[in-house]
């Protein structure tokens, strides 16, 4: 982080149109009969609105540090973890 | 105070101004480490004098000296008030917040004011504790299992899970202060792999602090929600699942537990290398094992709830997870014993500490198999096989470690030398009583004797009273050390400023260290454990601060 | 996991010679003390998205073992307004990254407009939450004693009724997460004021800015933290059936 | 004295001797562990303790030992937890021809009723040498079932059922405890489980029945007017209920689920949540209506409709299913329970 790490305006723009449109688009297919890929339509939209928030409007992007996207990984990671292993027992209680 | 000292006294932290102000606002991370030693001292006897409470009543196989309620709102309150208030800030928030600047060599912590302030929020919650047990107390054990704790229990309940909420605060804001003066205000030269291991130790531990200690939070909240509201999240008679509950409490309760004994295997680590005088054997095994402990330590909470109704598919995929975090620990256990090998090993009291630890702490991590192992965690889960295993790890280990630890850095944050013999009789007393309390714990547990049991089978009472004999000899052996570094902070021989002739940046500095640790900015050109240098026979001269 | 690249940063350090004001006393450098303060805030950040991760935890539970109540309940929440919201705090994260801009560049109108309209638009926000919460209270949607649900037809299975104790699951994890999320809001607002009054007094400067780029991070988190939100609770089942 | 001294548990079911070789194969690993630890700390202790002179050898390490202490006490453990695993596994899944006892626990005392219709509290009567299954739920808060000379232990969760099952092999009067915290007289929730020679246990058995739960649940069954939609000839409004227990089922979302006993607990109790395809949502809820005695009783009776169920074979839906719903079996994995 030698210089100032931010985007030019014109990128800022760019991003917030972009969000404007995602959520536009998440409300539209939300209106669809996609059966299960309403959800995974719905969290894919969500999390490209969050990466672009985080990437440009967080600077994650120019970050020259590694360790912030590290943090990201890491937390998103146990995240993850939570709600996988928490599945693992609710998704098989039924199996048996 | 040491008037037998012939040159005008140094200004150090200690000194340097003796107004209360001085204290209460602080951003001194050394003084902040000693506001929480004293409160953490303080809970820590508060939760003794029950555990002592249930020890008595566990003499006799009836209940009769107290109410069933009673013992019930005892073992609650020693096991929060021992578990949130004084293991969990215990080595971080005293030893770590004392030596994690020292050892990387900055002036500061990188936030100090967040410093204080996670110490108020200790205090606040602490307090709020306290309140809680003077008007009533809470009788859910410190598990909080639903719906018992949301829908039946008729204690304070609320007011307990918000003071841990609060506390909660207090543990994330340390475990990040530490995260970031360990990233960024390393001194130059202070490399990674030049970090003494206690830092790497510390490093593991806030990683949990920050990741787990939100979700306890917010279930918490959840729990203290579903009692004043009925919601039913928790309620199985509103469609709610009880069991989730244990899912996020275990989700940062079981990691917790890393939160309590990582600091201490670093606490050890430094020991045991300065009193074998040897770099600690396999340096960066030893390092990545407790990031190893702190990322798998997330990955097994369920083995806590292999009888609780969790599918069976579940449950074998948490019981092969717990094996794979045992693994990390027994390779620090080697990598300790092998630091040996080839040492000119001193027995000073922290190194009796040491081996205090080593051995409770290879008991407590291998009678952890067994409750990892599924079939027989069917018979001893929650009877007193558990309470013993637990107890070897957060007393014979932690506990052991805090001493340790506090034995070998008092010369640091006293500037007093402590009395060695008596010293090394306690190390003895606490080894000799903590067994004597605990080892028939594991007996009682196989044979069945269920825990939080007010009243149990004649056939557990010999059992029960070698525990309770045991305990009261634990209890001499941890009223000793309070004496005498009370004593010592008086009448203790002046300390050096590196008495024990240890490596690490902290021995560096005087004793005890002036306000901003050094007077000169450190620049490390040294390796960690350096003490093929620290004790050749023309050894350099170490620039010594004064 | 080792970052080297700021222990060389670090080594090479030299003490400034002038003192800056805003340099506290334990940082060698400036850089080091903003990339210290940037650090913690992501931390926290990590902090907080465990936070609201126990609560997404039972949300996916639940809505996976009630999903027909979790619909049905979803439908009654007001979409354009959920909608609105979501479009107003997109727009405030844009006048964050421009205040961020403005504080970079030394441009202080820039800074003090896109501060306050951060502020409206954080207002607004709340404003419209506090509209939805309002009709919830009318309709009886807030968990507890008055809670109703009756007579609320589940989707695709014509003539079943909405079990009210999973509904009443659905509303008081949207209260609990919708009013953390507010919380979180009011707590965001309370630090653009300060923000502001400081930049009021011309306190940030190109070179110190750290509070201004701290304060917009959180305020992009909690902006995050919706982005979820809305998909999440507003939209589970919308399409005509 | 020393017979308020054991050592070791008493050992009367089958599963007890499988645990305790585990745990004896367990002391015996971890023993032999410690002893190597214990013995290698005393020998450096004691040979490389300081000495004037000497000076200490400076090792860094080395990656072969650390391989080695990483990768076997790994394989060691992944022995251990196979073996678990296994005993684990038998101790959940219950002969399907056993004896079936339902419990009801609530603050603080057992309820037992046996399928033949004796009631007991917090006292088990048991034949030795037949599988009993336990199927047990809470009025209250989540106790736990434990008898230390079967070396069983299942909590009792309110809402559901959770299932456990032992042999007993050896006649004699065994402690039951609770060892879930559940509340004031949690260590006061104690019972007893008296296994008895078969022969005597039917003498036991011959007195004081007021008929087996099934018929019980028969009545139930009738009173509440379950009878009326739930017809036996295949034309009510709801599901014919025989032969259903241990069948799949095809659910109206297109999920299909095990009906176990949980399952048809479900269906009385919250009978919009896995309808059954086919049918109209028409049934009323019987939460609040029915006690947990009498659900188990109505479960007890359904379980008595499906005859073949010793010798039952899983595979072929037992409600017919329709056309619309059949096509959509593939779950959205979403069997939440």
């Amino acid at each position: 982080m030698s210089e100032h790490s931010s985007s030019p305006l014109r990128t800022y723009i760019m991003i917030w149109l972009t969000l404007l449109a995602g959520t536009a688009l998440t409300v539209y297919a939300a209106t669809l009969d996609l059966r299960p890929f309403n959800a995974a339509i719905a969290l894919v939209i969500a999390s490209t609105k969050a990466l672009l928030v985080a990437l440009f409007f967080m600077h994650l992007r120019h970050a020259s540090d590694k360790l912030l996207k590290l943090v990201v990984i890491t937390t998103v990671f146990f995240l993850l973890i939570l709600l996988a292993l928490s599945m693992a027992d609710y998704g098989t209680r039924l199996w048996s | 105070m040491a008037t037998e000292n012939p040159q005008p006294e140094r200004v150090n932290y200690l000194n340097k101004d003796y107004s209360l102000a001085s204290w209460l606002l602080t951003t001194d991370h050394k003084r902040i480490a000693l506001l929480y030693l004293l409160s953490i001292t303080f809970f820590f006897f508060i939760g003794g004098f029950f555990a002592l409470l249930i020890r008595l009543e566990l003499l006799t196989p009836a209940g009769d000296l107290v109410q069933a309620d009673t013992y019930n709102k005892l073992f609650t309150m020693h096991g929060q008030v021992m578990v949130f208030f004084f293991l969990i800030p215990s080595i971080p928030a005293v030893l770590g917040n004392f030596l994690v600047p020292l050892m990387v060599g900055a002036k500061d912590l990188a936030f100090p004011r967040i410093n204080l302030l996670s110490w108020y929020l200790y205090i606040i919650g602490g307090a709020m504790m306290l309140h809680c047990i003077l008007t009533g107390s809470v009788d859910t054990g410190w598990t909080f299992y639903t719906p018992f704790s949301t829908a039946f229990s008729n204690t304070k309940v609320i007011e307990a899970g918000l003071a841990i909420f609060v506390a909660g605060f207090s543990s994330i804001l340390t475990g990040l202060n530490f995260i970031v003066t360990i990233h960024r205000m390393r001194a130059p030269g202070m490399t990674w792999s030049r970090l003494p291991l206690f830092i790497w130790a510390h490093y593991a531990t806030s990683i949990i602090q920050i990741l787990g200690t939100p979700v306890i939070a917010i279930t918490l909240v959840l729990v203290v929600a579903e009692r004043a509201l009925h919601l039913g999240i928790f309620d199985p008679k509103l469609g709610g699942d009880p069991l989730l509950f244990q899912h996020l409490f275990w989700f940062y309760s079981h990691p917790a537990v890393y939160i309590m004994i990582l600091p201490s295997m670093g606490v050890v680590t430094e020991i045991i290398a300065c009193f074998s005088r040897k770099r600690i054997f396999g340096y960066h095994f030893v390092a990545l094992s407790s990031i190893a402990i702190a990322v798998f330590g997330f990955l097994v909470w369920a083995h806590h709830m292999f009888v609780a109704g969790i599918s069976v598919y579940a449950a074998l995929v948490f019981s092969i997870l717990s094996y794979a975090v045992a693994v990390p620990s027994a390779v620090k256990v080697f990598n300790w014993t092998a630091t040996l090998y080839k040492g000119s090993i001193h027995y000073d009291a922290p190194m009796l500490y040491a081996f205090g630890f080593l051995g409770l702490f290879t008991m407590g991590g291998l009678t952890g198999l067994f409750l990892a192992c599924l079939g027989v965690d069917v018979h001893v889960h929650d009877t007193y096989f558990v309470i013993a295993h637990f107890h070897y790890i957060m007393v014979g280990g932690a506990v052991m470690g805090y001493l340790g630890g506090m034995h070998f850095w008092w010369p640091k944050i006293s500037g007093k030398l402590y009395p060695e013999g008596w010293a090394r009789l306690a190390a003895l007393i606490v080894f000799i009583g903590f067994n004597l309390t605990f080892f028939p714990q594991f007996i009682l547990g196989y044979l069945g004797m269920p825990r939080r049991y007010y009243q149990y089978p004649p056939e557990f009472q010999v059992l029960n009273v070698l525990s309770t004999a045991g305990a009261t000899i634990l209890g001499v052996g941890y009223l000793l050390p309070l004496i005498y570094f009370l004593w010592s902070m008086r009448y203790g021989k002046p300390a050096s400023g590196n008495p024990w002739n240890a490596a690490g940046l902290e021995w560096k500095t005087a004793s005890p260290p002036p306000t901003f640790n050094f007077d000169e900015e450190p620049v490390v050109t040294w390796e960690a454990y350096n003490f093929d240098e620290l004790d050749a026979p023309h050894k350099q001269e170490v620039p010594v601060a004064g | 996991m080792p970052d080297s690249q700021t222990v060389d940063s670090q080594a090479l350090a030299v003490p400034n010679e002038i003192h800056n004001p805003a340099l506290l006393h334990h940082f060698a450098t400036e850089q080091q003390q903003r990339d210290s303060a940037s650090l913690g805030m992501w931390i926290f950040l990590s902090t907080e998205v465990m936070f609201f991760g126990g609560l997404f935890c039972a949300y996916l539970i639940y809505r996976l073992k009630y999903f027909a109540e979790f619909s049905a309940a979803s439908k009654t929440l007001a979409l354009s307004l959920g909608a609105t919201n979501t479009a107003v705090l997109i727009c405030s994260s844009l006048t964050v990254v421009l205040a961020v801009y403005a504080s970079q560049h030394g441009k202080r109108s820039m800074l003090l407009i896109n501060l306050v309209l951060t502020l409206i638009l954080g207002l607004t926000f709340l404003g419209i939450k506090a509209v939805e919460y309002n009709e919830k209270f009318e309709k009886h949607h807030v968990p507890g004693p008055s809670f109703q649900f009756d007579h609320v037809q589940v989707a695709g299975h014509p003539g079943q009724y909405a079990d009210p104790r999973h509904a009443q699951i659905f509303f008081a994890l949207y209260f609990i997460m919708t009013g953390l999320h507010a919380l979180h809001m009011i707590v965001g607002v309370g630090i653009f004021l300060w923000l502001l009054h400081a930049a009021w007094k011309g306190r940030f400067t190109p070179d110190y800015n750290t509070p201004v780029e701290i304060g917009g991070l959180y305020w992009h988190f909690v902006d995050i933290v919706w982005i979820y939100l809305f998909p999440l609770l507003y939209l589970i089942d919308r399409h005509p059936s | 004295m020393l017979n308020n001294f054991p050592l070791w548990p008493e050992r009367a079911s089958s599963a007890a001797g499988n645990t305790d070789a585990l745990f004896i194969f367990l002391l015996i690993v971890s023993g032999l562990i410690t002893l190597l630890i214990f013995t290698v700390l005393v020998f450096f202790a004691v040979r490389f303790r300081h000495r004037r002179g000497v000076q200490a050898e400076q090792i860094e390490g080395s990656i072969p030992l650390e391989l080695a202490w990483t990768a076997i006490p790994f394989v060691v453990f992944m022995a251990i937890f196979v073996w678990g695993a296994i005993v684990y596994f038998q101790g959940r899944t219950p002969p399907r021809d056993a004896t079936e006892v339902y419990v009801v626990a609530k603050q603080w005392m057992w309820k037992l009723e046996h399928a033949e219709g004796q009631r007991e509290i917090n006292e088990l009567h048991v034949p030795a040498g037949r599988d009993v299954k336990l199927i047990m739920t809470s009025q209250d808060v989540i106790h736990s079932f434990f008898v230390p000379a079967f070396r069983m232990k299942q909590d009792v969760v309110p809402g559901r059922y959770t299932v456990a099952w032992f042999r007993a092999t050896k006649p004699g009067t065994y402690h039951l405890f609770c060892t879930q915290y559940c509340g004031t007289q949690h260590s006061g929730m104690i019972g007893s489980i008296i296994v008895m020679e078969p022969a005597q246990y039917e003498a036991w058995m011959s007195g004081g029945s007021t008929g087996p739960l099934s018929a019980t649940g028969e009545k139930i069954f009738a009173e509440l007017g379950c009878s009326t939609c739930h017809r036996m000839d295949g034309q009510g409004r709801g599901p014919n209920l025989q032969g259903v227990y241990g069948k799949p089922v095809a659910l109206a979302d297109g999920r299909t689920v095990m009906a176990d006993e949980n399952y048809l607990r479900e269906c009385i109790l919250d009978p919009g949540a896995k309808r059954v395809g086919g049918f109209q949502p028409i049934m009323p809820t019987f939460q609040g209506l029915v006690s947990e005695e009498q659900v188990n009783a109505l479960v007890a009776y359904v379980k008595s409709l499906s005859p073949s169920r010793q010798s039952g074979l899983p595979g072929a839906p037992a409600v017919v299913v329709p056309a619309k719903a059949a096509g959509k079996t593939a779950t959205k994995g979403s069997q939440v329970q």
